[in-house]
């Protein structure tokens, strides 16, 4: 266990700048989630911090030791982490048993040591009985914890994951984030763990940063923080399904900007009384709300609401998603099935209904968030 | 994964593949052309004038490429109908079938062209004769010694390069390509005009240029039956020129220039699948496996299974079983009555010294060169799909450069550099033929190694490194293991065509390093036909085996590949 | 995996030590004298001398030659001994002084029409080729040269090519000397053709794809022997060639390459190819009768004349217009 | 009468009963998936109709028209039955351009060349490809191939369109947004589609009416909501979505969450048995903030301790201990919930009972 720091770390591949003046630091036993789109260079920064890059300036540090500068770096063997790899990784020509002694072997440990390290890794990951069989006879998921296991019997400082999810069909995904989080919890490691999608950063996370597809880290904070305190409209919309709705801002009352949206009626966003006017630096700005913050109601209170048309309807199981049309502009509604149900909110397409964003966050015109 | 700026194992790994792909390869290569295009450091454009303007050239580049031509164009469509049967039509017992068709492969051509003769020379031929006895014919109804001749045996031993590649991607075509036509309203008839054989043309094309590269520098089929008459490709004059010359200098000199025509036909014939391919580079394999549609051949199903089999029986069984009997005949121009027929031959192989000698030169040279040629070619191949170093694209350039590399530039590349000219003489010793072995197979080595090690994930590699691992305990543990499979079948890969080879060591070959191939042709050329026959029934007897074994032994691989990767 | 690789390693060092092992005495002979005739010499020669590794490399004079000037070309000499029957060799090697005289103790038995007076080469077996035809197709043997313009001859009567081989090279020249390259023309225009090697145009008329063909003695009569159907006759003015054998100067194997010479000019080794159907050098040795042989100096009577000097230096232009001429259509 | 009619329609592969007597009848216009886990028979039923696989029991027809058959042993091929088809790996054919796949199915039909253009046109335009006309499959992207074929098949104007997983090989967001994509062409043009996927999200936005199957037998057909709503077995409730199963004991109709001290109990349905399934989806559990009475409430308040909390955005996830059994509970974040490691009191509103297997 120990903590992670990155300083003003810089990489480039030829003439591209991936990563410019990256800094962060992540605690001892804490889980941190890299967020960013594909592409964005968050691998970069897992290969630098395993030492399969070395960085072009800047300074990569584990437990306080300095591991990685421009100059001098490391290689991956000597840092004692543990990664966990999107492919699994797991190599096919050994046993369970043989893949997850083998960061033992290589460290020397003697024989009857490893045997007892390793079956309390295996029991930790739930893979019990399965230490004699090779990958090919396992499940993607089963694989995936044997990468976990192999990852976390050397008990390292840091561990790293690389979008260890994404090959995982839906259902195995959700299971095994709840999965990873309760085997950091148990261990107590560090982990660093790299992502694009937001779900699983949201739920596994103590602290999440969150980077755009230029290599910038915009937002870092509990998943809380950055989920209901954006920073910028990128976190915002990143985050979830995102509704924005334009506004023109006149004597201090909010409008749907009829300029931005052709065909568009003016009409007034009342009764948002914490309406931040006098905060917006111009005279345009968004409204954002999440589908979940968009209360339908099937009679229309117009001191409280505006007035929606549904277009369309869908039932999506647990969750039922309205497509609205709001003077011209479509915004997203979702609501849990029960709730629709119990309340008559299955409302037929084509109808009308009343609509108020509950919670709604306020973007200037360029983006950033206003509070 | 360089860790500074110190002379890192990568790095040496790095020049060390440089150094012997640039001595192996580029030296030989780089040495052809100078000596083709300067004479006494001088620019000889009037030196190869005069060679090109020879009409003996002339023919002989005109022969080689009308023989590359056809022999092109009937393979490719005989290989293509066959797989197309095999992969898309109900006929009956494919796998055997499937099987069968790749038996051609085994048999080296020359050996069949030796068979072909014996049965098809105009006048002597036992078919010919046969064929003039039952219908009272004054003249011989085929002469094989024809510049068709030629085409047709080089077609019936080329044709599985078309075979292969054709089934292959018509196995792994994504089945939903060809019923989604169908379920367009289009029947099996147009589907496969129009779907099908525009899909699995890439395929085609491949293995056309496979065939079309080997035909146009092939020695073999062309010695045997084209000289007689007069009919030479290029590497057929380049060999009579060098050896009727006196072997002067010159010679070389004028086999540089030919060589370089070689190379340039090549080059083009590359070139031109390249320009055929550019807009034809589409996936088309599936994900899912599903099973093809087949075309039901209901009233022809019979008659074409009978085609196959006798095609297979043509091809394979009548030349091996007359070379065969010849190898047991007394001596050439009798019939094939028991009381002419002697085991001497066959006893005479292991006693004489010039056919030991051989036996015992092929095996070890192709052994040796397929064992060295894997592990360059494992470590050559490493750097290119692994690691991250500058300058390996001249590794990539140079371990694809012999693959369109005719055999007989080859030879001659390495007597230009082995020939004492930078100090080391290898000329008349087995290692001259053993290292253009190494020059000839390094891009079949590269293709399989690289083919393997792109199939073992980085992360395979780098998870290892994470878990305390060095480099190369990594690769001792991990990485080799897993592309043992690869590796092992780049051994076989070089080592059978090698111990069948003859267009490039018919050209080193020294007084006591002939190679079977060599024995062959020299019985032969020296009118010892039965005992050349015998040899070559001995050199099929080998190959069989051989062969017969790597599949049973790759097929075990295989399975366990199998299980490896699912 | 481990154990494969040692296996290999082992069969790698077995097979290729011995050949760059450097034994005590070794002796190379190039030779165009056929499998059956040298291996047999050579099975004799090494029973005498057990110490001297004895190799030789058999194929036609051209490829010989091709060979040897290539080793001089790369400054890497492996011939120790040279024994062929193309002549003129002998005579531009002995011109470029890279033969070692030798006056070998047997020498002074030597008949032959033939003599070098410096001992750079030395006759060691007369070679003759007569007309080989094929018994099914030609009822009456051919007693002249002339009988090959018949019909019976038509487009089935072939010459080895005389690129490849030195007694066909050496044939023609005689031809074209005596009976004039008229003949020549004339038998082409009778269909007939430029085979292979001397060997493969004798298979080829045993196999009927030729009805005859210029063949040499011992090839030919080996045939015989083993059923194939084969005649073998002579014309009046028969090819007589001498194969000439001669030791390369500056050899490390001199002793080795003597004891080599005096072997093959020894009765013990004029025996050996007199027995295989050709002529001996020495009249003590008898030749094998019954099989349409003549004795050496009636051959040598009845021989053709050829100034070697001179065909030394025409050799190109004669293969040249030979060639030429049977490739006329 | 029904458009697509299937009857006692069996299929064996081997020993392998891949669908097992399905009867099924699809109205014209309407649009019907096939759900299931993968191997459950649907994509087999779905290539019995396009033809691609012959019936071994049963008959098939449509309009009123027998296309397979087992009893009268008759059997259409796929090129004459006019369907529209979508496959999975896309199957647009690399070597022709968009504008060639579109027309290839007109061309085959012998339809006049300018008629090919003006139904081509139309087809691209419909699918949002107009200006991808002149290019190869091989440079579009995944979304833009799959309208190829989605073009392709509409523009024989067919009477039914067969789907066959068309999203799976799409990301997320265009897979959401593709699915009402092919529901408005649906409106526009007026064919019946039959739509396999085992995505059950996709299912239930689409359909007009579903069938779930499993191991080649048809476990519920209904519109989407009933289906949600009612699932006919175990199985089909746990398919449909995130579901809590709760091991009770019942004792005269009364059940008890099996290892809790709840003197409450729930109504259970008599047949059961002794020991059952209390079936709920974790969005139909509410925290309830009235105290805790332990009284005959119905539904019951039960206390629970929460186990694990977990944000996950929108939604928070939590798990609550009961006795023996652990049970999801997903609330919108905007509902206050108890914090990790609390003691607080729930209600189920809504439960099903399934028998133990």
């Amino acid at each position: 266990m120990a903590d992670l720091q990155l300083s003003a770390v810089s990489k480039s591949y030829g003439t591209h700048r991936v990563l410019d003046k990256i800094t962060f630091k992540v605690n001892s036993g804490e889980c941190f989630t890299l967020l960013g789109p594909s592409g964005c260079g968050k691998t970069v920064i897992l290969r630098l911090i395993a030492g399969f890059e070395s960085p072009d300036e800047g300074e990569v540090s584990i437990g306080g030791h300095v591991v990685a500068t421009a100059k001098h770096s490391l290689p991956p063997e000597e840092r004692h982490i543990g990664v966990v790899f999107q492919d699994y990784a797991v190599w096919p020509h050994k046993t369970v048993y043989e893949n997850i002694a083998y960061p033992l072997e290589i460290a020397k440990m003697p024989h009857e040591q490893i045997k007892s390290a390793v079956s309390d890794a295996i029991d930790q990951v739930n893979l019990a009985g399965l230490a004699q069989r090779y990958p090919y006879q396992l499940s993607g998921g089963q694989q995936q914890r044997v990468a976990l296991a192999r990852a976390l019997v050397t008990k390292p400082d840091v561990m790293l994951l690389d979008e260890p999810l994404t090959n995982l069909d839906a259902n195995l995904r959700e299971e095994m984030r709840f999965e990873i989080k309760e085997l950091q919890r148990k261990t107590g490691t560090t982990i660093f763990y790299v992502t694009h999608d937001q779900e699983v950063a949201l739920a596994i996370s103590d602290k999440m940063a969150v980077m755009d597809d230029k290599g910038i880290i915009r937002q870092i904070g509990s998943p809380d923080e950055v989920y209901e305190r954006p920073i910028d409209a990128f976190v915002y919309q990143f985050l979830g399904i995102p509704n924005f709705i334009p506004v023109a801002i006149k004597s201090g009352q909010a409008f749907i900007d009829t300029d931005a949206v052709q065909g568009a009626a003016e009409l007034p966003l009342q009764a948002l009384a914490d309406f931040p006017s006098q905060r917006f630096p111009g005279p345009k700005g968004k409204l954002a709300c999440r589908p979940m913050d968009v209360i339908l109601s099937r009679s229309i209170h117009p001191e409280t609401m505006v007035k929606a048309k549904i277009v369309r309807l869908s039932l999506l199981g647990p969750i039922v998603d309205y497509l609205l049309d709001i003077g011209g502009i479509a915004i997203r509604a979702q609501m849990q099935t029960e709730a629709a149900m119990a309340q008559d909110l299955l409302i037929e397409e084509g109808q009308e209904c009343g609509v108020r964003f509950a919670e709604p966050k306020w973007f200037s015109e360029d983006g950033e968030a206003i509070r | 994964m360089n860790t500074g700026n110190k002379l890192s194992t990568a790095n040496i790994v790095l020049l060390f593949s440089i150094l012997i792909l640039v001595v192996i390869v580029a030296v030989p290569v780089i040495l052809i052309f100078i000596t083709a295009f300067f004479e006494n450091g001088k620019f000889n454009i009037a030196g190869i004038a005069k060679i090109l303007s020879d009409p003996d050239t002339y023919q002989a580049l005109l022969n080689s490429l009308i023989i590359a031509a056809g022999t092109t164009l009937v393979s490719t469509t005989v290989g293509t109908f066959f797989a197309w049967l095999v992969a898309r039509t109900d006929l009956p017992l494919k796998k055997t079938m499937k099987a069968l068709f790749l038996v051609p492969f085994m048999l080296p051509s020359f050996i069949g062209a030796l068979a072909w003769k014996v049965l098809l020379s105009p006048r002597a031929g036992y078919i010919n004769k046969l064929l003039m006895a039952i219908f009272g014919l004054s003249k011989a109804p085929i002469d094989i010694l024809t510049i068709g001749g030629i085409i047709a045996i080089e077609s019936m031993y080329l044709f599985p390069f078309v075979f292969l590649q054709v089934e292959g991607s018509l196995e792994r075509m994504d089945p939903t390509l060809e019923e989604s036509a169908r379920i367009s309203g289009a029947n099996l008839f147009t589907i496969t005009r129009k779907i099908t054989l525009p899909l699995v043309m890439p395929s085609i094309l491949a293995g056309a240029l496979l065939v079309a590269l080997y035909s146009l520098a092939h020695f073999g089929v062309p010695a045997i039956l084209g000289t007689e008459k007069g009919i030479y490709n290029i590497p057929t004059k380049i060999y009579e020129r060098i050896y009727a010359s006196g072997g002067s200098f010159n010679a070389i000199r004028v086999g540089t220039i030919l060589s370089t025509i070689l190379v340039i036909s090549a080059a083009l014939i590359l070139k031109l699948q390249d320009m055929l391919l550019k807009k034809g580079q589409y996936q088309i394999i599936a994900g899912k496996s599903m099973r093809p549609m087949v075309m039901k051949l209901r009233g022809l199903k019979i008659p074409l299974l009978i085609i196959s089999i006798l095609y297979i029986g043509i091809t394979v069984i009548l030349p091996t079983v007359t070379i065969f009997l010849v190898g047991g005949l007394k001596t050439y121009g009798l019939s094939f009555e028991l009381k002419n027929m002697t085991w001497n031959n066959y006893l005479k192989i292991f006693q004489w010294k010039m056919t030991k000698d051989a036996i015992w030169n092929s095996l070890y040279l192709s052994l040796g060169a397929a064992f060295v040629t894997m592990l360059a070619g494992t470590m050559i191949s490493y750097v290119i799909v692994k690691m991250k170093v500058r300058g390996k694209f001249i590794l990539q350039f140079l371990g694809v450069l012999p693959f369109s590399l005719p055999g007989t530039v080859i030879a001659l590349g390495v007597i230009l550099t082995w020939s004492g000219r930078f100090g080391i003489n290898l000329y008349n010793t087995p290692w001259i033929i053993f290292v253009a072995y190494i020059a000839r197979y390094m891009a079949f080595s590269i293709k399989s190694n690289s083919a393997s090690l792109s199939q073992v994930s980085d992360s395979l590699e780098e998870a290892s490194r994470a878990c305390g691992a060095t480099h190369w305990q990594s690769l001792k543990n991990i990485v080799i293991p897993l592309i043992k499979p690869g590796m092992i079948s780049a051994f076989f890969l070089i080592f059978l065509p090698a111990l069948r080879e003859l267009t490039t060591s018919v050209l080193l070959y020294g007084p006591t390093t002939r190679t079977i191939g060599v024995a062959i042709y020299a019985l032969n050329e020296d009118g010892e036909t039965v005992r050349a026959a015998a040899l070559a029934s001995i050199a099929l007897v080998i190959i069989f085996a051989g062969e017969t074994i790597i599949r049973k032994f790759l097929a075990r691989l295989d399975q366990a590949k199998v299980k490896v990767q699912e | 995996m481990r154990r494969a690789l040692l296996v290999l390693m082992a069969l790698l060092v077995t097979g290729i030590v011995p050949v760059i092992a450097q034994p005590k005495e070794k002796l190379m002979v190039y030779t165009s004298m056929k499998e059956v005739l040298i291996g047999e010499i050579r099975d004799a020669f090494t029973k005498k001398y057990p110490n001297i590794q004895f190799d030789y490399y058999s194929a036609g004079a051209g490829k010989i030659m091709a060979k040897i000037a290539a080793e001089r070309q790369s400054g890497k000499l492996v011939v120790d001994v040279l024994w062929t029957s193309e002549i003129p060799d002998f005579y531009s090697l002995k011109k470029e002084g890279v033969l070692q005289r030798y006056e070998s103790p047997e020498a002074k038995y030597v008949v032959s029409p033939l003599n070098d007076p410096d001992y750079e080469f030395t006759p060691a077996r007369l070679g003759t080729l007569g007309i080989t035809y094929n018994t099914n197709k030609i009822k009456t043997p051919p007693t002249q040269w002339s009988d090959l313009l018949g019909p019976a001859y038509k487009d089935g009567f072939a010459i080895a090519n005389p690129a490849l081989s030195g007694t066909s090279m050496v044939s023609v020249g005689m031809i074209a000397n005596n009976l004039g390259w008229d003949f020549i023309q004339k038998l082409r225009a009778n269909g007939a053709k430029m085979g292979q090697g001397s060997g493969q145009v004798v298979d080829d008329t045993a196999a009927g794809d030729l009805a005859a063909c210029i063949g040499v003695d011992y090839i030919t009569i080996d045939k015989i022997k083993l059923g194939a159907p084969l005649g073998f006759a002579y014309p009046k003015e028969m090819l007589v060639i001498p194969s000439p054998v001669a030791i390369f100067k500056g050899t490390p194997n001199l002793a080795a390459a003597q004891k080599f010479v005096d072997f093959l000019l020894s009765k013990e080794g004029q025996t050996i190819i007199a027995n295989n159907y050709t002529l001996p050098v020495r009249k003590d040795v008898p030749i094998v009768q019954g099989v349409g042989l003549v004795a050496p100096d009636e051959a040598v009577k009845r021989a053709m004349k050829i100034d070697y000097l001179k065909l030394m230096v025409e050799k190109q232009a004669v293969i040249d217009k030979f060639t030429e001429i049977m490739q006329k259509k | 009468m029904a458009q697509l009619k299937l009857v006692d329609v069996t299929k064996k592969f081997g020993d392998v009963i891949a669908v097992n007597k399905l009867n099924l009848e699809v109205e014209k216009g309407e649009c019907f998936s096939f759900l299931g886990p993968s191997g459950c028979g649907k994509t087999t039923t779905l290539r019995m109709i396009a033809g691609f696989e012959d019936l071994d029991e049963g008959e098939l027809s449509v309009d009123g028209k027998v296309f397979s058959s087992s009893f009268k042993k008759y059997y259409l091929p796929p090129e004459h039955r006019d369907f529209g088809m979508v496959f999975q790996a896309f199957a647009v054919w690399p070597h022709l351009t968009v504008y060639d796949n579109v027309a290839f199915p007109l061309q085959i039909r012998k339809i006049p060349r300018h008629e090919i253009a003006k139904r081509v046109k139309m087809a691209l335009q419909s699918t949002g490809l107009t200006h991808r006309e002149e290019s190869y499959p091989g440079k579009l992207s995944g979304g833009e191939q799959q309208r190829i074929a989605l073009a392709r098949a509409i523009a024989i104007n067919p009477k039914v369109m067969l789907l066959d997983e068309p999203l799976s090989n799409l990301d997320a967001k265009l897979r959401e947004e593709m699915r009402f994509e092919i529901k408005d062409l649906q409106k526009k043009f007026g064919f019946t589609i039959i739509y396999v996927t085992h995505d059950q999200a996709e299912a239930m936005a689409l359909s007009d009416r579903m069938l779930v199957m499993d191991h080649g037998i048809v476990q519920q057909v209904g519109h989407p909501l009933e289906i949600y709503n009612k699932p006919a077995n175990k199985f089909v409730f746990s398919f449909i979505g995130l579901s809590n199963f709760i091991p009770v004991n019942i004792e005269e109709g009364k059940a008890v969450i099996d290892g809790s001290n709840e003197t409450a109990s729930f109504e259970a349905p008599l047949e059961l048995g002794k020991k059952a399934f209390l079936a709920c989806r974790p969005s139909e559990v509410d925290f309830v903030e009235e105290p805790y009475t332990g009284a005959n409430q119905l539904p019951p308040a039960i206390r629970a301790r929460v186990a694990r909390r977990t944000y996950l955005g929108d939604i928070v996830d939590y798990k609550v201990a009961v006795g023996n059994a652990e049970i999801r509970i997903q609330k919108p974040r905007r509902v206050q919930g108890p914090i990790e490691g609390s003691l607080c009191t729930i209600r189920i509103n809504r439960t099903l009972w399934y028998p133990l297997e």
